[in-house]
């Protein structure tokens, strides 16, 4: 075993104990998550974070799936850092990188949740009188409504794409709380209308804006494929527990062969989709050129993969299972909302068919 | 009424009928709506049912039904078409308990309790447990004789509408040494009688239609036993297969119609980009292949009435059904969620009074577990089709 | 039980045992086919047939595909009557209607197996010097090698359908087997290229010559539908008998649930590929502006119904079920040929949801 | 050489040796040939090979072996990538039997087939039988002591290049008393032994690689017997995973480069009509499905090879390795078979030497089940993967 791995699995550890103590759908103490480090994990140690890289990311976005856990973690920590790790340096982007590794919510980045891969950006900047001005509007943004700043990726006048960094109180901006029945994600939309920009907020991407973007939404999905695979595994690891206990018929449920035989076909998917979610953050830590590829094959296999271990998970629990009390729904609920964001299956693999012909 | 022409004037008659009585946007109105409210619609549906002669049509016709399987099947094809409110609350009333006292019962019960249905007495089946789940007959709630009656205890599960019901078909164990399925007796309780403790269970879709019924020394006058005593098990088989055919092909028949014109519409309504999800080959290959499927469940389900009716069902047959709808609806309301993504999620309520689609994708798809576990999980269904279906040898250990 | 519900079953019984003889590839005798009346079951009485439906010859092709019969049926019989019964009458179109109820073979119909639904014809009439010629070429051609006389569907110079009757030793013409793996099945290519064409051997329809093309497809697909159901059929029949007898781990194997349950599910396909070949049948008797419809169904679902049982079978019956000598294969190769003649399932889908949006 | 840098050089001069030595045409050449070219071929590559030193990569150095593991897997990807033929002859003699020999054979019986083997030596595998099937240890061959000697009697079946082999490694049962798996030995059999009767199965794909082998008083010495009497059972479960991991890594690579390289050809091309299947969204939704799982495919051997080396490998991950495998090139070969259409049927022999994806979609698709079925077929591995991997109990009556 690596030093790598040992370390992953250190990791796992101390992230399975901390998330079980709370009821799933209960929320995470922030406070512990910060403690744990694992809000400054991938920012650079002369800004007060530990220099780590998304394969430490993805252990935490795996194990808060498995929790089906709510938290700001995905659109305050893995988007932001995300966002701001391929803007060029400045005394803005650096403030805020140390803000979110000292643990500060409260910050978002206006990524439509619908979208994926190349796609452009939701917002564009219009040059007019009195300097630039934002629009534009997205959907599904991970963890808006709760924030109080904002990070946009938008198409600049040059044709560019830079981030504007805007408070969340700006006039124009309208930010809107959209419930969905996945209670432990928080959405929201997003709109700019017409919202003046400050030159110091605009700030440009240190290479190709159009490919920070495209990382952006790759990690995002990317991230949510570990969530899936985290749910995916918890309800493998449920199922497994409950069927060697209950009772029908006289035996445990989980001797008969339909019973088996659902249970290995769901620890097949689950192996395979942890196969493709490490070769995709391996190619996305090593920014290689098929990162997205990678990405692509791991969000639409994952995001299958959970909805359908979840789904016979339901199943084998009998009715059980179908009680809100049980808590089951909620990993289903999370697992068909992970299949969707970022990036549908259907949309990552029309992606990857392009590639071949 | 049997001749061809005549099924053709009933069908024209049924949709003139649903045209003007159908409430135009009952969906939107019954979204949300309290439990009072959602009782008052479905009496007021069950109401107007009744004055068309339309409630009870499975009924023998001194009861106020008499109508042949043939017009039923029209009644029913009619009522989805037009996308009618179902009669849920009624249910189990106009079915289970028609059925068990038309059946089983003693003439007394029969007087007693069908007119009352018709006035609008609810009834829930007080048959499932906790532990007992699929294996039904592992039932551990008892019956022990005192005189003319009979005191109650144990606990019941997955009572749907168990909280608006006056009368309860309830199984018992009434003789614990004999064999499991030797020892059950079947009553018709009063939901009112001291003892009887009804608690909502909150379900993965965030509604609460089933109950849990705790029962503490409830007595029931031997007089509200169906059939022999101990041969509750019996009985419940007899009653629970009648009907079981109209009922499938009425949900066949709903999916068909209100149901697969919303998966259409999902599929032909232009997204932000202009496209529409059907322009994509394989999207277009799936709803082709729902389609296709449903069009063979209308079909099967059709045929299994028929043949029902004329005594010549298989005994899996009711199993195969069951099987393919349940999994069918499964899929069809997954690919729903699929194919209208995120939104699918937006919906936090689903309509009352709807059946098993609402165009509500991720309710809908989470609800599809209603089918695909109680009445026989869908593995049991498949243990079913297999041995008395085509003879397959039973488990060495299965329980007897 | 209906009139012609208890004829259908008599038929059945008698076509069972008549194809339970032979082996399933050795060939079926064509003349106990003949006595039998299955030849004529479509003739009008008048030209010595029974003047029967196709709803009496559905039944036939499903017995057939049962017993993976090696016959001519398709392509002399179902095929060749299918083509007559639309052709305005004639002398020479009653006389090889004749010739079809007396049981001679030698009759094909240049139809192109790869071809489904709404295709046109693959052969053409060019006026020239001397008359009108015939040119194309079709491949896959049910039962064209052995066949003396062949009926061409053709685009006639005005655009029109046409049914060109030729010997198949018309000079010009050139007709090729074309083996495939299934043996039970004999297809070949069919060139014409600049055959002289009388003017009495050109029929046209009896009414839209272009619609009789295409219900004439749909014939085709349909008689395949019901070959698959057949296939099917049979292959459970064989598996409940063999899993019931065959012994592992000190019990019938019949008695695994997995064994079971995979058992079921072919019984469930069955079941629905039943009703849809039914629809289809009824609509095409019926001649229902919706027949098209009702066959893509019929012949998408059954089609791929009989693959996944045949397979199914395959991997119950085991290492036997893999000899060569179990015969279990013929019924696979059968299975997937099936699949793809005329029009794959993809293909009738595509149609299909074609007509939805 | 164990650094990255190494194992690139080592890549680059693999890929070299391809370009020079794979012969461009082999599959035409080898598709419809006789069984002696195919014998012939077969040689002359394992010499090609064995002249490169990668003929036995696997085995340890003193016997003409001793690559790493990395190297190994780099050495596999590349003969995957340059298409060369497979040692398809020699697999049973380079793996089980030499793994048989290495593990629990004498020196002296190393010492004569080792050798052996690398001059040509053809091995078969005597362990299935007709009554046994997936359950192997029910074996009915009997194997009696006379002295120095053991006299065997009964029949093997699914004994693949049977009808080419030298020597046998067969199983037998000398304990007739003992629980089924402890009265079995283990024993090297000369298939020139009098007694000895093979004869070639025809498979459903009309190729006879299998053989069924009739065994009549054939006296094996005692000298031939591999690990204890009576042990037999426990030495072939040692042996048999031995090199598991790296042969399905081969496999996996074998799918992912000319197999998916075929399909990808056979969507791309245009038809008739000047389309491609892949311009279809369902065509291309499927492919990209197969890429994916492929993909993940060659990922799971990799780290399956990886962990049995360190000694972490799973009780389940070889039948999970397989299970998914088997299925995942058996739904490859239905898909290519969908694509070509009726074309694909029309190829009546595949090219020997190939691996078990030869771009004649039938045929492959049927001789997949060569991976569903054999070797544990995919509800034994089911089975597996519940039991030992998931820790699920056992069925009550399952025999042991």
């Amino acid at each position: 075993m690596t030093d790598l791995a040992e370390l992953h699995e250190d990791l796992r550890a101390v992230a399975r104990e901390l998330l079980a103590a709370g009821r799933p759908d209960a929320g995470v103490d922030w406070e512990e998550l910060v403690r744990a480090g694992w809000t400054g994990m991938e920012v650079p140690e002369e800004l007060d974070g530990a220099g780590a890289t998304l394969a430490e990311v993805a252990v935490v976005c795996e194990e808060l799936g498995r929790a089906a856990a709510r938290t700001p973690y995905l659109g305050s920590v893995v988007l932001a850092v995300g966002a701001l790790a391929r803007t060029a340096g400045c005394a803005g982007r650096d403030e805020l990188l140390r803000d979110v590794a000292s643990g500060e919510t409260g910050i978002a980045v206006a990524l439509d949740g619908a979208l994926s891969g190349a796609a452009g950006p939701s917002f564009r900047l219009v040059e007019g009188a009195g300097g630039l001005r934002l629009h534009g509007r997205a959907g599904f943004v991970p963890d808006v409504a709760d924030a109080a700043r904002l990070l946009v990726p938008a198409a600049a006048p040059d044709g560019g794409v830079v981030l504007v960094a805007l408070d969340a109180a700006t006039p124009g901006l309208t930010v809107t709380a959209q419930p969905v029945l996945d209670a432990t994600r928080a959405l929201g939309g997003l709109t700019a209308d017409g919202v003046p920009v400050g030159d110091g907020t605009v700030w440009r991407a240190a290479g190709d804006g159009e490919a920070a973007l495209r990382a952006l939404l790759d990690r995002a999905a990317l991230a949510v494929a570990c969530d899936s695979l985290g749910v995916a595994g918890a309800m493998l690891d449920r199922t497994v527990a409950y069927v060697g206990v209950r009772e029908q018929f006289g035996r445990a449920i989980g001797s008969f062969q339909a019973v088996k035989h659902a249970c290995a076909d769901m620890l097949v998917q689950i192996t395979v989709a942890r196969q493709l979610v490490g070769l995709a953050v391996r190619a996305v830590v090593a920014e290689d050129a098929d990162a997205g590829a990678a990405v692509a094959r791991a969000k639409a296999y994952a995001g299958e993969a959970a909805v359908a271990v979840a789904g016979k998970a339901m199943q084998l629990h009998g009715g059980i299972g179908y009680t809100w009390e049980s808590g089951v729904h909620l990993f289903l609920k999370r697992a068909a909302l992970n299949r969707s964001l970022f990036g549908s299956p259907a949309e990552h693999r029309r992606a990857l068919a392009a590639r071949l012909g | 009424m049997s001749g061809p022409v005549d099924l053709d004037a009933f069908r024209a008659t049924v949709r003139d009928w649903c045209r003007a009585h159908v409430p135009p946007r009952w969906r939107e109105e019954q979204t949300g709506v309290s439990g009072e409210a959602y009782v008052r619609f479905q009496q007021a549906w069950f109401a107007e049912l009744r004055g068309a002669g339309y409630a009870v049509p499975h009924w023998p016709a001194e009861w106020g039904g008499g109508m042949s399987v043939a017009e039923q099947v029209v009644l029913y094809q009619e009522l989805a078409a037009a996308d009618a409110p179902r009669l849920v609350l009624a249910f189990v009333s106009l079915h289970h308990a028609a059925a068990t006292l038309l059946e089983a019962g003693t003439d007394e019960q029969r007087a007693r309790h069908l007119p009352a249905i018709l006035d609008g007495e609810i009834w829930v089946q007080g048959f499932s447990e906790p532990e007992a789940g699929s294996d039904l007959a592992s039932l551990r709630t008892t019956a022990r004789r005192e005189g003319d009656e009979f005191v109650v205890n144990g606990q019941k599960i997955w009572a749907s509408g168990g909280m608006h019901a006056d009368w309860c078909l309830l199984l018992a164990r009434t003789d614990p040494q004999a064999p499991k399925r030797r020892g059950i007796s079947y009553f018709l309780m009063d939901m009112r009688s001291p003892g009887v403790d009804v608690r909502p269970i909150r379900q993965a879709t965030g509604e609460s239609h089933f109950c849990e019924v705790f029962l503490t020394d409830v007595r029931i006058p031997a007089t509200q036993l169906v059939g022999p005593e101990n041969a509750g098990w019996q009985v419940a088989q007899a009653t629970l297969s009648t009907e079981r055919g109209m009922t499938m092909l009425e949900l066949a028949e709903r999916l068909g119609n209100a149901g697969f014109r919303w998966l259409v519409a999902a599929c032909t309504r232009p997204g932000p980009d202009g496209l529409r999800p059907i322009d994509d080959g394989a999207v277009a290959d799936r709803l082709a292949a729902l389609e296709t499927e449903i069009v063979g469940l209308r079909a099967l389900c059709r045929d299994f009435v028929d043949r029902s009716e004329a005594g010549r069902a298989g005994p899996a047959d009711a199993s195969v059904v069951k099987l393919f709808y349940s999994e069918l609806l499964q899929r069809t309301m997954d690919f729903g969620t699929q194919v209208t993504g995120l939104a699918s999620h937006t919906h936090l309520q689903k309509p009352l009074s709807s059946g098993w689609e609402s165009g509500a994708w991720m309710l809908d798809f989470l609800g599809s577990w209603e089918w695909t576990i109680p009445g026989g999980a869908s593995e049991i269904q498949r243990t079913i089709i297999a041995e008395r279906g085509l003879g397959l040898p039973r488990e060495p250990v299965m329980g007897s």
